[in-house]
């Protein structure tokens, strides 16, 4: 099984050089990108059954065994998150072939697509930290031509902003690499985390915030989210989605997988959770001030980050499993309101509040698809949401830490404010003008991401089973080191 | 009871379904809800009256306890039996009561929901279920309140509603969570039969349950949320904001206060205070109304104090009295919010200054509105005298202090009753028309729907023998009690009987002099008017948690390109350093290098350092490739010639590519605006924290790199001499393979970018 | 390793980011080309103390080429940087020939929201006492 | 920039790249054992477009290399990444490289190893990038019909 960890990276880069040389003919296109993302989705699931029963998957690329070669691993962890980021990049697909029907939004969205796919795919599934910065820019390339292709005036700052951020970071990036090379020798992650616990603990402490810090821009932590909001707005409907959905994850995941292998400590961390709580405060303060659905949605990527990394904080196995199901429920609730947001911009041509309203009487369909994410990310029951924030809160209460429950709690009742400033002003009041009418592809796509959370919810007994094995191997990176360096 | 909770939802889905063909009669279909709520009820009450409680159960996600634990026992039977009783009542009258218009459809599914969440939020015997339907009933009725979704009044009246109860639920959650952790249990039954015992956790625990329950019930100081919500059609403000959805937070009380006064020594007081001031505030605020669904509204405030105090005080006497207050409030209440909505229906408004001679225009609702209202003031032979009779015998006993607070409100309370009937169907007011037109005199439900509410009403309160024994096995199943208090038609010559005559008396004094009581009330109304509401404290909530915001993201988020990759990268240097430089900086053993490395070294410098005063692009280009090709001088001396090649060639390319670019731009930069001494210092931080971090971590190596297999690797397996082509050929052609993906899209993205805007600046010169 | 090329590189860094730090796109450019020169070389730099050059052929003594992995990630990461700043150029082209200028404008919506004022809406008491039930 | 260009230094530059080109594939064969390999070679030829760009613009480089810059970033990604692909069929592990020898008539030992094909992928990247950067970034005056 282990050929599929390089094939569910390197069939959407396969599919992305065909639908290159298809050129301009748009049905080989959509055939062969519906065909990569769809295999990577196959193969992450097939590999989540693996890891489950049979503990983490590895590849060794180029079959030279690992610390040489480049290791791909799939343990529980990486393979949840694989599978659900996946089954997204196929819903968004299905959403943006739907959109982009009539008019395709440019000749090479395809291949930049099934590009973002490997590179999600290789910054999830690796287990190099040379490798993980060249999945980052895979990534990030992707990204960058995504959110900048047909920017008009208005938009072009916001991109120039977002790729000059990320160049910073990249070479933040780079100076980690040196760093870490140069005091330990290697770049392999299971080696790392052996040579690290041999060198200076100050040196390796010193490592640890620098990556918490390189990652952390990633995953939008304060405080260094600012970029965020300001730039994932301007792109179109379902690349935001994507962006919303997956990137600031891939962040999170790589955050999560760092520190618990290579930096491996007892206890809560106070520092995470400080960092937990400001995030979630500053990016819930800042959704209440926006007056823009998209912009809104943007401050609630970085507010919802905290919930995760607050899991983390916890550092236990509870609250690892909290934050696994955090991560699983986030990525298709963000996405899918993200997808909402698109549909409120083709029905009435704009995202700003004070030019909406009343689509609760001119598209019902649009507000029942919104409605249940909504709640979702407020966590308001029964909603996937609410069952991983009580996850987190039984933690926290369990250990004692009520600030952070009561900050996220608070936050929580900020976030249905937030969501209530949507409906009202978006899906009540004055019908305005209609602008176009959502197909029913674009709908259809919606729906399927709203039935995956209300899967979510309806299964998240088997998955938070799951989610704790999961966080169980997580805490015991033995397991992950003997999978890379003793077998393969 | 499952069944029931299904037949709700299913129900509510076929309502919102069908909404366009079933036009108004979909209330028709939702009144299936609470009279399948009803058949079930008739068929488990005499077991359950008998003490066998009814438990269902569904495992959702055990891992966190969470489990739809279901106990009906004879405490939750008073409340269901009032849920299906109103409800069916409601429903039959929201079928004549809407018009035509297509929302709603969607508001019969939407009380459909509620009704079964209510259902729930009662049935449930696990803190986290319960938790589930009040958060659900919170959400039901925020969009029900939204109904006339195109008022900006009614918008903001949900959002009120929602935020402060939602806000409650919140707390409740996390007292919830406190308390079921510590209990090892998160089933009602078994915390009530072990209860936590004291600590100081457990009294922020219990705090937090109280808040919840406070906010629901329309408590001081949160009280503001209900008087707002009588934004919602009428149907909705008898079912949920009178009958029902308030109640919750009673609910609630009653079932936990014998476990909170365990952990709480400070709960009873609290719980007495707070129903009082609350009694007295919404009362007072009743007589000063003239809009007859607000007065109603503010009598709700006032009742639901009265039985906050009374079912939350944990008390088996005081409980056994307002339950039976409960209900009687419950059935009088909706009646009156029904009338008012017939009154609202035939009229076109319920400005009590402008109705006169309703009494002889809608007799049949006048004399449903008497019977009502009679028993609100507590009026002998009514429900609402019998219920009241037996929580003044608790309260009496409980001392002095207590009736006579009590009975101060009763009079208040007698004085709105009066107020509402008067301004509703009273003769002629000086200066009016002598009667308010009507419609035809309407036979429907309009008028049925309340009085069969009235009759039961009227019926409970000649016969209480029909409804005692649930009473008091209600009491005894929330107590542990038998026998705590008495439901009787006349109580014979009791103090509680005195103050009650007392209070009427004087009520109906009041009602007589009404000209003083509204001067007074004006009066007092000038200087009240100053001190904060609570609705005028949520507007100044919500705006300033607005401008907090604003300003807090003003701060942070100040859209400035220069300040945040400045912060990025002073948070990525100081967080690292305050470890990495922690056992200090030993670097004294490293070579300086060799003369070649100084002399590029110098020539790189100079030239960076030339390119901080260039104000000319093409030189600064030229600088930027003469650094690379310095750069490049060093990777050869370090013994990489591959690397020095690619670096020549792809500095060669970028130089080019810079002058494709620019030649389209002004020669010179945009001087800088960015504070300069800010850039500096983040300049020098960074380049210090490269230095020392570069000497503390290369210092730290101790294991041999893993780049030695390579090299002994290279020719035997590999088949390759050049071990670096090897590298990124074989070893670790992963690593190329995404490298050339990168390439490969960035030109992709050049294209894009470029060629359609020369493109049509060539077609439009 | 030497101290020099450890001061030359962080050198680039501290000029890059000065450079970075402003307004004028091409100039942030160029900053971020000194800041990857001086990321490069300071990879190449933590592999170590140099040596011949790691090709194998007939003579060489393994045990003194150069550490050939911090080469090859550097060659790695110059291309890659190298397609970044391509398509950042193309970008700053865009802006300019879009914009007429390639200073990057702080973000209209924040300072919009920064600006943001809330009154407190009181209700209006003359509100008409009826629902309209049409 | 309406300038002509100077006929002499187009003819130079168009006689100068067959040779350029020539050495470049000599790096991209000789990368495995000598300095080079696919990216130094791709780079070379990529020098010789701009070269060529600046020389005669825009028609001079279609003469050089008559190729759309998409045909080659597919073919060279679609190479290389199948290059992985042959491996992981023949059961071995993805990108795991293989090496054929064989002694040929006249021509004596020949050895033949697969991370050659990977490398080709990368200078057909690297090529056809230059060709696309070069097009799109100097397109003015823009009268061809790019096909990137």
């Amino acid at each position: 099984m282990s050929w599929l960890l390089p094939s569910a990276i390197a069939v959407p880069l396969l599919a992305a050089g065909l639908t290159v040389l298809v050129g301009r003919r748009l049905a080989a296109q959509r055939v062969l990108a519906a065909t990569g993302v769809t295999f990577t989705l196959g193969a992450a699931i097939a590999l989540l059954v693996q890891a489950d029963r049979g503990g983490p998957v590895v590849a060794q690329v180029g079959g030279w065994a690992a610390p040489a070669g480049i290791t791909l691993v799939a343990d529980r962890f990486s393979a949840i998150v694989l599978t659900v980021s996946a089954a997204m990049l196929v819903a968004v697909l299905a959403y943006a072939v739907g959109q982009l029907g009539r008019d395709a939004l440019d000749w090479w969205f395809h291949a930049k697509y099934l590009v973002l796919t490997a590179g999600v795919a290789m910054s999830l599934l690796t287990g190099d930290l040379f490798n993980l910065f060249v999945g980052f820019e895979m990534m990030l390339i992707a990204s960058y031509v995504l959110l900048t292709v047909r920017t008009g005036p208005s938009q072009v700052r916001s991109t120039v902003s977002y790729v000059v951020i990320n160049l910073v970071a990249s070479a933040l990036f780079l100076v980690l690499i040196a760093f870490t090379y140069g005091a330990t020798g290697t770049v392999n992650l299971a080696d790392l985390a052996g040579r690290l616990s041999e060198i200076d603990p100050a040196v390796s402490e010193g490592l640890g915030l620098l990556m918490l810090v390189v990652f952390g821009i990633k995953a939008g932590l304060f405080p260094l989210f600012m970029w965020l909001p300001d730039s994932y707005p301007t792109a179109p409907a379902p690349v935001t989605a994507i962006f919303a959905g997956l990137l600031t994850k891939v962040g999170v995941f790589v955050i999560i997988r760092t520190q618990t292998l290579l930096f491996p400590s007892e206890g809560p961390s106070t520092l995470l959770l400080f960092v937990a709580g400001a995030t979630m405060v500053v990016g819930v303060l800042g959704a209440i001030a926006q007056n823009d659905v998209k912009r809104i949605l943007s401050f609630h990527i970085i507010s919802q980050i905290g919930y995760m990394i607050m899991g983390l904080g916890f550092l236990s196995v509870a609250g690892l499993t909290a934050a696994i199901l955090y991560i699983t429920h986030h990525i298709v609730v963000k996405t899918g309101l993200f997808l909402v947001g698109g549909l409120v911009e083709t029905e009435q041509g704009t995202g700003a509040l004070h030019r909406t309203g009343g689509l609760l009487h001119r598209r019902p369909i649009v507000a029942v698809l919104f409605l249940p994410l909504a709640l979702s990310l407020a966590g308001i029951p029964p909603f996937s949401g609410f069952v991983a924030k009580l996850a987190l809160v039984q933690e926290g209460v369990a250990l004692g830490r009520g600030v952070i429950v009561a900050v996220s709690l608070a936050v929580g009742l900020l976030t249905l404010f937030s969501m209530t400033k949507i409906w009202s002003a978006t899906f009540w009041g004055e019908p305005a003008e209609s602008a176009g009418r959502a197909g029913s592809g674009v709908l259809a796509a919606t729906a399927v991401v709203v039935a995956t959370s209300l899967a979510v919810t309806v299964f998240a007994q088997p998955l938070i089973e799951l989610s704790a094995r999961a966080a169980t191997e997580l805490l015991d990176p033995a397991i992950y080191i003997t999978a890379v360096l003793g077998g393969g | 009871m499952f069944l029931v909770l299904i037949i709700h939802a299913a129900l509510a889905l076929a309502v919102v379904a069908t909404r366009s063909r079933l036009g108004r009669s979909a209330f028709a279909l939702g009144a299936l809800g609470p009279l399948s709520l009803l058949v079930w009820l008739t068929t488990k009450s005499r077991s359950i009256v008998d003490g066998i409680a009814h438990r269902e159960s569904i495992e959702w996600v055990p891992s966190l306890d969470l489990v739809l634990d279901l106990r009906v026992d004879a405490y939750a039977l008073v409340f269901l039996y009032v849920i299906a009783v109103a409800g069916i009542c409601i429903f039959l009258y929201a079928a004549r009561y809407f018009g035509s218009d297509p929302k709603v459809g969607t508001f019969a599914g939407t009380m459909v929901l509620f009704g079964g969440a209510m259902v729930g939020l009662v049935a449930a015997d696990h803190l986290l279920a319960m938790f589930l339907f009040w958060e659900l009933t919170t959400i039901t009725s925020y969009l029900l309140i939204g109904y006339s979704d195109h008022q900006e009044s009614a918008r903001s009246a949900a959002l009120h509603a929602a935020l402060v109860t939602g806000g409650g639920g919140l707390a409740l959650l996390a007292g919830m969570v406190m308390i079921g952790t510590e209990a090892g249990t998160f089933t009602i039954s078994e915390i009530l039969a072990n209860p936590p015992s004291q600590s100081a956790a457990m009294g922020v625990a219990w705090a937090l349950v109280l808040i919840g329950a406070v906010t629901k019930s329309a408590q001081f100081p949160f009280h503001g949320w209900l008087p707002g919500a009588m934004a919602a059609p009428t149907p909705a403000s008898a079912y949920l904001h009178s009958a029902t959805m308030v109640k919750a937070g009673i609910f609630l009380v009653g079932r936990v206060a014998p476990a909170a006064l365990v952990a709480a020594a400070w709960w009873q007081p609290t719980v007495l205070s707070i129903g009082f001031v609350t009694m007295v505030i919404g009362g007072w605020q009743a007589l000063r109304q003239n809009d007859l669904k607000l007065l109603l509204a503010y009598g709700t405030v006032s009742q639901l104090g009265f039985l906050f105090l009374l079912v939350g005080s944990g008390e088996a006497k005081l409980l056994y009295g307002g339950l039976a207050l409960l209900v009687a409030h419950a059935l009088f209440k909706a009646t009156l919010f029904m009338v008012v909505g017939t009154i609202d229906h035939e009229a076109g408004t319920r400005d009590l200054r402008r109705l006169s001679g309703l009494r002889t225009s809608l007799p049949a609702v006048f004399w449903v509105a008497v019977v009502a209202a009679a028993s609100m003031a507590a009026i002998p032979l009514t429900f609402g005298f019998v219920a009241k009779e037996a929580a003044f015998d608790g309260l009496v006993k409980s001392g002095v202090g207590l009736i006579a607070l009590a009975s101060f409100t009763s009079i208040l309370t007698v004085a709105y009753t009066g107020r509402f009937l008067i301004g509703a169907f009273g003769g002629h007011h000086p200066g009016h028309e002598p009667a308010t037109p009507v419609g035809p005199a309407p036979r429907n439900s309009l008028v049925w729907a309340p009085v069969v509410l009235a009759a039961v009403a009227a019926v409970i309160g000649l016969v209480p023998g029909l409804v005692a024994p649930t009473f008091d096995a209600a009491v005894e199943a929330a107590s542990g009690a038998a026998k705590a208090g008495k439901l009787v038609v006349w109580p014979g010559l009791v103090p509680a009987l005195g103050w009650s005559m007392v209070s009427l008396v004087i009520g109906a004094t009041l009602v007589w002099q009404n000209a003083l009581v509204q001067r007074a009330t004006d009066v007092v109304g000038t200087v009240s008017r100053r001190l904060p509401s609570a609705d005028g404290a949520f507007r100044r909530g919500v705006a300033g948690l607005l401008s907090f915001a604003d300003r807090s993201s003003g701060l942070i988020q100040s859209g400035s390109l220069p300040r945040y990759i400045a912060i990025i990268l002073l948070v990525a240097v100081i967080v690292p350093a305050t470890a990495l430089f922690r056992s200090g900086i030993s670097g004294g053993s490293l070579p300086v290098g060799g003369l070649l490395e100084a002399i590029l070294g110098l020539l790189i410098v100079g030239a960076a350092a030339t390119l901080l005063f260039t104000t000319r692009r093409f030189a600064a280009v030229l600088l930027l490739g003469g650094v690379g090709y310095g750069v490049a001088g060093l990777f050869a001396v370090f013994g990489g010639p591959d690397l020095s090649l690619t670096q020549l060639l792809v500095e060669t390319l970028v130089v080019a590519l810079f002058a494709l670019v620019l030649r389209r731009m002004p020669a010179v930069f945009t001087p800088a605006r960015f504070e300069r001494t800010m850039r500096i210092v983040v300049a020098v931080a960074v380049a210090g924290f490269v230095f020392l971090g570069g000497l503390v971590a290369f210092s730290a190596r101790q294991a041999a790199p893993v780049s030695d297999r390579y090299v002994e690797m290279a020719v035997p397996e590999a088949q390759g001499a050049n071990v670096v082509n090897v590298i990124l050929v074989d070893f670790r052609g992963f690593d190329t393979l995404g490298e050339i993906t990168v390439l490969a899209i960035a030109t992709l993205g050049v294209s894009g970018l470029v060629l359609p805007i020369l493109r049509t600046r060539r077609d439009s010169p | 390793m030497s101290l020099i090329s450890l001061a030359v590189a962080a050198i680039l860094f501290g000029v890059g980011t000065y450079l970075i730090l402003q307004r004028a796109l091409s100039r942030i450019i160029i900053g971020l080309g000194l800041v990857s020169h001086g990321a490069n070389l300071l990879i190449v730099i933590g592999g170590g103390f140099g040596g011949v050059p790691p090709i194998l052929s007939e003579g060489v003594d393994p045990a003194t080429v150069a550490d050939p992995l911090p080469q090859a990630m550097v060659l790695t990461a110059i291309v890659i940087t190298f397609g970044v700043t391509a398509l950042l150029l193309a970008l700053a082209l865009r802006s300019y020939l879009l914009t007429g200028t390639d200073e990057v404008e702080d973000d209209p919506e924040d300072r919009r929201v920064a600006r943001e004022v809330h009154p407190v809406v009181e209700p209006d008491p003359d509100e008409d006492m009826h629902e309209v039930v049409a | 920039m309406n300038r002509r260009p100077s006929p002499i230094l187009e003819h130079g530059v168009v006689s100068a790249a067959g040779p350029m080109l020539v050495f470049s594939l000599y790096l991209l064969a000789a990368g495995h054992n000598q300095p080079g390999g696919g990216f130094a070679g791709g780079l070379v030829a990529g020098v010789t477009v701009v070269l060529a760009w600046a020389a005669g613009g825009p028609d001079t480089v279609r003469r050089i290399v008559p190729v759309r810059s998409s045909v080659l970033l597919g073919l060279g990604l679609v190479i290389a990444t199948l290059t992985g692909f042959v491996s992981l069929v023949a059961g071995g592990a993805f990108l795991e490289s293989g090496y054929l020898e064989r002694t040929l008539p006249l021509i004596g030992t020949v050895k033949l190893v697969s991370p050659l094909g990977f490398d080709i992928g990368v200078y057909l990247v690297v090529v056809g990038m230059s060709l696309g950067l070069v097009r799109a970034l100097g397109g003015e005056p823009p009268e061809e019909e790019v096909g990137s």
